[in-house]
């Protein structure tokens, strides 16, 4: 009988997901346009686009073609079942931050296996930028985890929702300020948003990954990137902004960070592969440490 | 006792056999080599004999002249296990000389190699410092001509480098001798060792360092051993084998008799000046030995050279295992000492095989050697690991004992084994450098090398001996540690089986 | 006992000065024959030496005759016997070792054409 | 008294000298030795925890006992170890590399008698046995110049690591009188509170030996070489099993008490465990930097393992109850996913005939059961979640935080995303992209190699989902060390110091996921295969520009732009070092060998001079 219901439960979070991140790449798109000053599409354009992919026919490069895309997606959405959002907690006692972000992972190694076995170079030369962006931003990224483990004495990011629980002051967002910016910075990182979206830059290597992507991969990638962008914002959210006392104010402080995102990518050109993970280990490293430093002391 | 169990025939039979082998002469030339090697089998047979039926110690009497009067031959567990592994490795070498010499003056060869074994054995049996002095002498001679019986002009040097260097060691050796026959008046090993203290401390001394001297030549100790690389390098490869195996052997028996029988005084020895004792004299100089050894040993191009400088460093390691003086040190000498001379004259015949059959001495001549002949780079490489002190093979066991016993005596011995332990590192590179040369095989297709039956023989038996005391290393380390007890506890081990009413004073 | 080994010192000086020119020799001369010459001052100064040990002032001849008694009143008055035998093979096997250098010296002059040792070291290098 | 534990030792060596005798027969000669592994195996099952042998050897002079004694570290050790050589050498069946089988038998006698064995003789003779082993079998790798040179650099390495072993060993007998490891360490831990610095400088001895075994940071310069240029079918045991020697030494030699007896601490740990941890780290993060920029496949999985190697010593090096268990149970993991590599390795280096990376690709259409155990493998490896990869490597991190060691985590989380980099570099390179028109013949590896790998994927898979039954024995080891261990719920349950995991749970939707991601897939409109070639490249079709698929696919210098990063990180040369030693030997050689200078006046020179300083010396003295 738990189990039917963690099904259900789990289903209905999944299908959450897809749709809150389809809803904030489709109101992005609006904000995007209006800060170049056009009208943009309409808001739901992304639920649109998507039907329209997943009806038409396509081209595919092979078994591992697919295999890989649909991990991609799955995988994602396994990982969304164990984050907290808000009152739904579907796996209270199972929602290690690591073992998420590992999981993620897993979601990037099948994107990656299917998109490269496509066999064009641009594709691989895409995910080996991506991959060396991993690199560069997962360390200060590191550094803010480990310092809010020190802070909060705990991995599982239900006890760290529920140590923040209580008035904004108690947010981490407030105890953990540099922390909070290096992990602000490092989600830019995460999302691939603008500067640090040299992965899928469409001059230089022809939208990089997806450039083999057709019909319903198309539609299977954007699938991957809402749900990525769901969460990765959701951590965020659990880390730092106290989680949400239901879902909605969850997904409302989602919002404001993938705001913020939005008007970063909006305005700001693109690092070179090297530069940008350069930057990512100065500034927000930097930060991370300064963040350790005062949790270890 | 009976004629034939009177332990003077190891000496009397080879040399009655080494001149009459030209009357075998004018029969047929290749009938000379069988004659010595027969000799040489009976010498061997008569000293296993010897050994296995534990007939020692037992005192060989010459004309009745009760020993503090007239010269003895002593047969302790040292002199039995020692005669039988010269006569053994002599034999082989007899053997493997069958097939190796063939061309120059055969019959004069083999008289000389005859002598060469009379000689050494000899030199282990005596029990008479002056008689040691005579079989020096005689293994001397014997070995100059057999190391210029070489077809290379290389030859003749070495043996005249040799013969120089040797003859001044013994004149100094017989000044040493004398010294000691004017305070003590008598010549016989058991005599002087129990009454070497009446001597006055000054001369005794000075004779001591003179007796070092002298036999340090023959043991191949550092400043005297600037002869052993021409030397070896120079001699035809079964005499490098004959001198490293069989010589070494002697030499080094010689130095310690004197040193630690005739010298010691039961653990302690003598003193020069009160001061600095010659044991430790002779430690630091078998350290220099063997770092000296081992790293002029790492540069050499030439694998007869090298095992030359090889075969040098490890009589400095043998000779810094005796000098620990510990029951320990000297039992890991001997032991080391023996595994020495069959790996070691094993290497050389080997080489003596590879280099009949067309191969250069270069180290790179050993490229690919195993696809050429796997009998022979097995042996090698089985040779090279006891050398090194592998496990399954018999040099592990003895620098085992050597680098325990050092440790145990502590002290600035630890520093001594640092040293040899790095020494020992650097001969692991340069004898890897050439196994790791036969097993990497090159593409170029040589024809195979043939190895006939007669070096094939001392070669097979040298290997399975390494690798069955390294898998059961008790059948020889129980003799060693006997003679261990007889170099070690100098009354009751040697001098009162000779002359038993003696009172040490 | 150190003095009566000290009465016939000048023996003694003499003899091992001997062996030291011999020495000399050896060391410093580059011609193989002059260096067997050297080896041979070396051997007979070492003989001396023996004899001189075996000799005390107003030694008698040890051969036991009706006119000679080797013990005068409990006093042994012969010079010793033994070291003079050990000369005699002292002086054999010197024979022998100057005999095989000879030898040895004539084929390095057949085989290398000169007798200089450090002509031979550069042929040889 | 039970002489089970004689037979674990005496029956490798029997097989190895009936496998030495048939040496020609490559079949017979890998028959025989998959037979001995097996038979081995089966011997094992009947040791257990609390057994010992002792047989005496008049030696030295006095009779000595060579004690073996099985402990649970022993009996962990030994059935990781032997199980991994079973599987390797029924592999090894169908293999052609020139591996001997004797040799391969040597080394595993050498493995059970190390591992069993209580007393410094045995254990000295078993670790030279096993060096000079291994050195002969590196010798048989496919380049002949590089495996000769690897082999001479690993046995220099590995000769002067047992010698300063010789040292230790004597100056603890002199000091203890024995040679019984327990006694000896026991000895240790009681006198360290007195003068800890001679204590200090007796297990320093001993940790050289074990961390040029293992490969630790300045030692670590041999490991690439030797993997990279052994044969193909010994380099999964030397990766594997024989890397876990340095642990299981350094794992005998730790607990010393160093806390109890009021150490200076620092983060909480003594101060020569924390050096000797950032050790481990370094070794971590050196290997895996220097592995992103390898393009021979082998070599980049040895540094690979030698950055694993870095998590185990680190995690141990913390000598705290989670950390020993990290450790021991990533040395668990690593010695599966390693092995299951470089078996895979040696499958497609066998059909490709190449190990160089640029020279594969798209051998996945080909090679498909290689394919997926390599997936499982390089996901296992890289630490994701539903694979035995995860659980060890969160669990150091767990260990490290515990103790407030942040910089040293944080290296560790660089390592293991760099480890992703370079697993999916070496993916790519050999299964995806284009496949060259000279591979199309290739085969799959024969049902034996099949059989093989589809083991180690399911294995791999059981102990990610299932890692109780790791954690239950590891757990028993710590409580051996006196510390107090994990609690081990349930199988599926990994309880970390910060949090837990429930492996299973991760699984089951890691399934369900799938089975929607596949129900969405077939919903949506049908799809047509095309050939590799046929990419979008703005209209023109790759084959007018004369691209070949080997020219077509990306592969080389993979990494290029973050080789600019790392450039004043290349500029510091370790093994500079080590030659530096080699050629000041090789110059004091020379030095040395002009005093023999060749002519007779010299020598005789030396002598007089010789018998003069005898005399001076004595006079002075």
């Amino acid at each position: 009988m738990i189990v039917l219901l963690k099904l259900i439960q789990g289903i209905g979070a999944g299908a959450l997901s897809i749709s809150i991140g389809l809803l904030f790449v489709g109101i992005g798109r609006k904000i995007t346009a209006r800060i170049h000053r056009r009208y943009g599409p309409p808001f739901v354009q992304n639920f649109i686009d998507l039907f329209k992919l997943l009806s038409k026919k396509s081209i595919s490069h092979g078994f591992t073609f697919d295999l890989g895309l649909i991990a991609g997606f799955s995988a994602l959405l396994a990982a969304v079942v164990f984050l907290p959002m808000g009152q739904i907690n579907i796996f209270p006692h199972n929602s290690s931050l690591i073992m998420i972000l590992y999981l993620m992972t897993m979601a990037y190694l099948g994107m990656a296996m299917g998109v490269s076995s496509s066999g064009n170079p641009n594709a691989t030369v895409g995910i080996a930028r991506a991959l060396t962006l991993t690199m560069g931003y997962e360390v200060p990224f590191a550094a803010v985890i480990f310092s809010v483990y020190l802070f909060a004495h705990t991995g599982s990011l239900t006890n760290i929702v529920a140590a923040q629980s209580g008035g904004f002051m108690n947010w981490n967002l407030v105890k953990l300020p540099f922390g909070f910016v290096a992990a602000e910075i490092a989600l830019q990182g995460m999302l691939g948003e603008a500067p640090f979206d040299m992965a899928i830059a469409p001059a230089e290597i022809a939208s990089g990954p997806m450039v083999e992507m057709g019909g319903k991969y198309l539609g299977f990638g954007m699938l991957q990137h809402s749900i990525g962008l769901f969460l990765e914002t959701g951590i965020m959210v659990d880390l730092f902004l106290g989680g949400g006392s239901n879902v909605w104010i969850f997904v409302i402080k989602q919002f404001e960070l993938y705001f913020l995102a939005l008007l970063v990518n909006a305005i700001f050109p693109r690092f070179k592969i090297e530069d940008g993970v350069s930057f990512m280990w100065k500034v927000p490293l930097l930060l991370g440490i300064v963040q350790a430093l005062i949790v270890v002391l | 006792m009976s004629i034939f169990n009177n332990a003077a025939l190891l000496i009397a039979v080879p040399l009655l056999f080494a001149f009459s082998i030209p009357l075998f002469g004018f029969v047929s030339k290749q009938l000379t080599k069988w004659v010595a090697l027969f000799t040489i089998g009976f010498n061997a047979t008569f000293s296993l004999y010897i050994l296995l039926a534990h007939k020692y110690p037992t005192v060989v009497v010459m004309g009745n002249w009760v020993p503090p009067f007239g010269e003895n031959l002593y047969i302790g567990p040292v002199a039995a296990f020692l005669v039988s592994v010269i006569s053994l490795i002599g034999l082989l070498i007899a053997i493997y000389n069958l097939w190796a010499i063939k061309l120059g003056d055969v019959t004069r060869f083999s008289v000389l190699f005859l002598m060469f074994i009379a000689g050494a054995s000899g030199m282990v049996l005596t029990g008479d410092i002056f008689n040691l002095f005579i079989f020096m002498e005689i293994t001397g001679v014997s070995s100059y001509a057999l190391v210029a019986y070489g077809p290379r002009r290389r030859a003749l040097g070495g043996a005249f480098k040799f013969l120089v260097v040797s003859s001044i060691g013994s004149t100094l050796y017989l000044l040493g001798v004398m010294l000691i026959y004017t305070q003590l008046g008598t010549l016989n090993i058991a005599e002087i060792a129990a009454r070497i203290n009446q001597t006055t401390p000054g001369l005794l001394t000075f004779a001591g360092i003179l007796l070092i001297s002298g036999l340090a030549v023959e043991a191949e100790l550092f400043p005297f051993n600037g002869w052993v690389p021409d030397t070896y390098t120079g001699a035809v490869n079964g005499i490098s084998a004959a001198l490293s195996g069989v010589g070494a052997i002697a030499g080094v028996y010689a130095l310690f008799r004197i040193v630690m029988t005739v010298l010691g005084r039961d653990g302690t020895y003598v003193f020069t000046y009160g001061k600095l004792d010659l044991m430790t004299v002779v430690a630091i100089l078998a350290t220099a030995t063997v770092i000296i050894g081992e790293l002029s040993a790492l540069v050499q191009k030439n694998v007869k050279k090298m095992l030359a400088y090889s075969s040098m460093a490890q009589m400095g390691l043998v000779a810094a295992g005796f000098s620990i003086g510990s029951k320990l040190g000297v039992y890991g000498g001997i032991f080391q000492l023996v595994n020495h001379s069959i790996a070691k004259s094993m290497l050389f015949l080997i080489v003596g095989v590879l280099v009949g059959s067309g191969l250069g001495e270069r180290i790179e001549d050993f490229k690919g050697l195993w696809r050429r002949s796997p009998f022979l780079s097995l042996a090698f490489t089985i040779g090279a690991f006891s050398m090194l002190g592998f496990p399954l093979f018999a040099g592990f066991w003895s620098k085992f004992a050597i680098v325990g016993a050092s440790i145990q005596r502590g002290g600035w011995y630890d520093f001594v084994i640092g040293l040899i332990l790095f020494a020992s590192v650097v001969e692991a590179f340069y004898y890897l450098r050439i196994v790791t040369y036969i097993f990497s095989s090159t593409s170029i297709k040589e024809p195979k090398i043939r190895v006939n039956l007669s070096p094939a023989i001392p070669i097979f038996i040298l290997a399975v001996v390494i690798v069955a005391i390294g898998i059961y290393p008790n059948f020889i380390g129980s003799f060693s540690m006997q003679s261990a007890g007889e170099f070690t506890h100098k009354m009751t081990g040697y001098v009162l089986n000779v002359i038993p009413t003696i009172a040490a004073h | 006992m150190m003095q009566e080994f000290l009465q016939n010192w000048i023996y003694f000086i003499a003899s091992l000065s001997l062996v030291g020119v011999g020495l000399y020799i050896v060391l410093t001369k580059e011609n193989i024959f002059r260096i067997i010459v050297g080896l041979n001052i070396i051997e007979s100064g070492t003989n001396l030496f023996m004899v001189a040990i075996a000799w005390h002032p107003n030694a008698v001849m040890p051969i036991y005759t009706a006119t000679n008694h080797l013990m005068v009143n409990g006093k042994v008055v012969t010079a010793d016997p033994l070291p003079q035998s050990l000369v005699l093979t002292a002086i054999v096997i010197g024979l022998g070792t100057t005999a095989l250098a000879l030898a040895i010296g004539i084929k390095i002059f057949e085989k290398y054409g000169t007798l200089d040792v450090r002509k031979i070291k550069e042929a040889e290098k | 008294m039970n002489t089970n534990l004689i037979w674990l030792v005496a029956m490798p060596l029997i097989g190895s000298a009936v496998t030495a005798v048939v040496v020609r027969y490559k079949f017979l000669d890998r028959l025989i030795t998959f037979l001995t592994f097996a038979t081995t195996l089966f011997v094992l099952f009947l040791a257990h925890v609390g057994q010992s042998y002792s047989w005496t050897l008049k030696f030295l002079g006095t009779t000595l006992n060579l004690t073996l004694n099985v402990s649970h570290l022993s009996i962990f050790m030994l059935y990781i170890s032997i199980a991994f050589g079973t599987v390797l050498a029924f592999y090894s069946l169908i293999d052609n590399s020139r591996m001997k089988g004797f040799l391969l038998l040597l080394v595993l006698a050498a493995n059970n008698w190390i591992f069993m064995s209580n007393d410094m003789i045995g254990f000295f003779f078993a670790w030279e046995l096993m060096g000079w082993a291994s050195v002969v079998s590196v010798l048989g790798g496919r380049e002949k110049e590089k495996s000769r040179h690897a082999a001479l650099y690993y046995a220099m390495m590995s000769v002067a690591g047992s010698y300063s072993m010789l040292f230790g060993i004597f100056i603890l007998w002199r000091l203890t009188g024995t040679f019984s490891i327990s006694a000896n360490i026991a000895y240790l831990s009681s006198i360290i509170g007195g003068h800890p610095w001679w204590v200090l400088g007796i297990v320093s001895l001993f940790f050289m030996t074990f961390m040029i075994k293992s490969g630790i940071f300045p030692f670590h310069t041999w490991v690439p070489l030797a993997y990279a240029y052994s044969p193909d079918a010994f380099t999964p045991f030397l990766s594997a099993a024989m890397s876990k020697y340095g642990v299981y030494g350094m794992l005998l030699f730790l607990p010393l008490g160093l806390l109890e007896k009021g150490f200076p601490t620092a983060f909480g740990v003594p101060w020569t465990n924390y050096i000797f941890l950032w050790f481990g780290v370094i070794t971590a993060v050196v290997g895996t930097v220097l592995s992103i920029f390898q393009d021979d496949v082998k070599k980049l999985f040895a540094y690979s393992s030698l950055s694993n190697l870095g998590y185990v010593v680190a995690a141990i090096a913390l000598f705290t109850p989670v950390g020993i268990t990290a450790g021991i149970y990533h040395a668990f993991n690593h010695l599966l996913f390693e092995g299951a590599l470089f078996i895979t390795l040696l499958a497609v280096i066998s059909r490709s005939g190449t190990s160089k990376l640029s020279e594969m690709g798209g051998l996945w259409k080909k090679m498909p059961i290689t394919f997926f155990t390599f997936f499982v493998g390089i996901a296992s490896a890289a630490g994701i979640p539903p694979f035995n990869g995860f659980g060890s490597k969160w669990l150091v991190y767990q260990a490290m935080i515990k103790q407030h060691l942040i910089f040293a985590t944080i290296l560790l989380f660089l390592a293991s995303t760099g480890a992703f980099m370079y697993l999916f570099k070496a993916f790519h390179s050999i299964f995806l992209g284009q496949l060259s028109h000279d591979y199309e013949r290739v085969k799959e590896v024969p049902i034996v190699g099949q059989i093989v790998e589809a083991f180690l994927m399911i294995a791999m898979i059981f102990f990610g989902v299932q890692p109780g039954y790791i954690l239950k024995p590891i757990g028993a080891i710590v409580k051996s060390m006196g510390l107090k261990p994990l609690p081990v719920m349930a199988n599926g349950y990994v309880a970390g110091m910060f949090s837990n995991v429930y492996m299973p749970l991760i699984g089951w939707s890691l399934v369900v996921s799938f089975i929607f991601g596949f129900i969405l897939f077939y919903v949506s409109a049908e799809h047509k295969n095309v050939s590799q070639t046929d990419n979008y490249t703005a209209g023109q079709i790759p084959e007018d520009w004369g691209l070949t698929p080997e020219t077509y696919q990306f592969s080389w210098n993979f990494y290029q732009p973050v080789e600019k990063l790392f450039v004043p990180f290349f500029r510091i040369k370790i093994d500079g070092f080590f030659r530096g030693i080699g050629d000041w030997t090789k110059a004091t050689g020379s030095a040395i060998k002009e005093i023999f200078v060749g002519n007779a006046q010299m020598y005789a020179f030396f002598a007089i001079v010789g018998l003069i300083i005898f005399v001076i010396a004595g006079w002075m003295a």
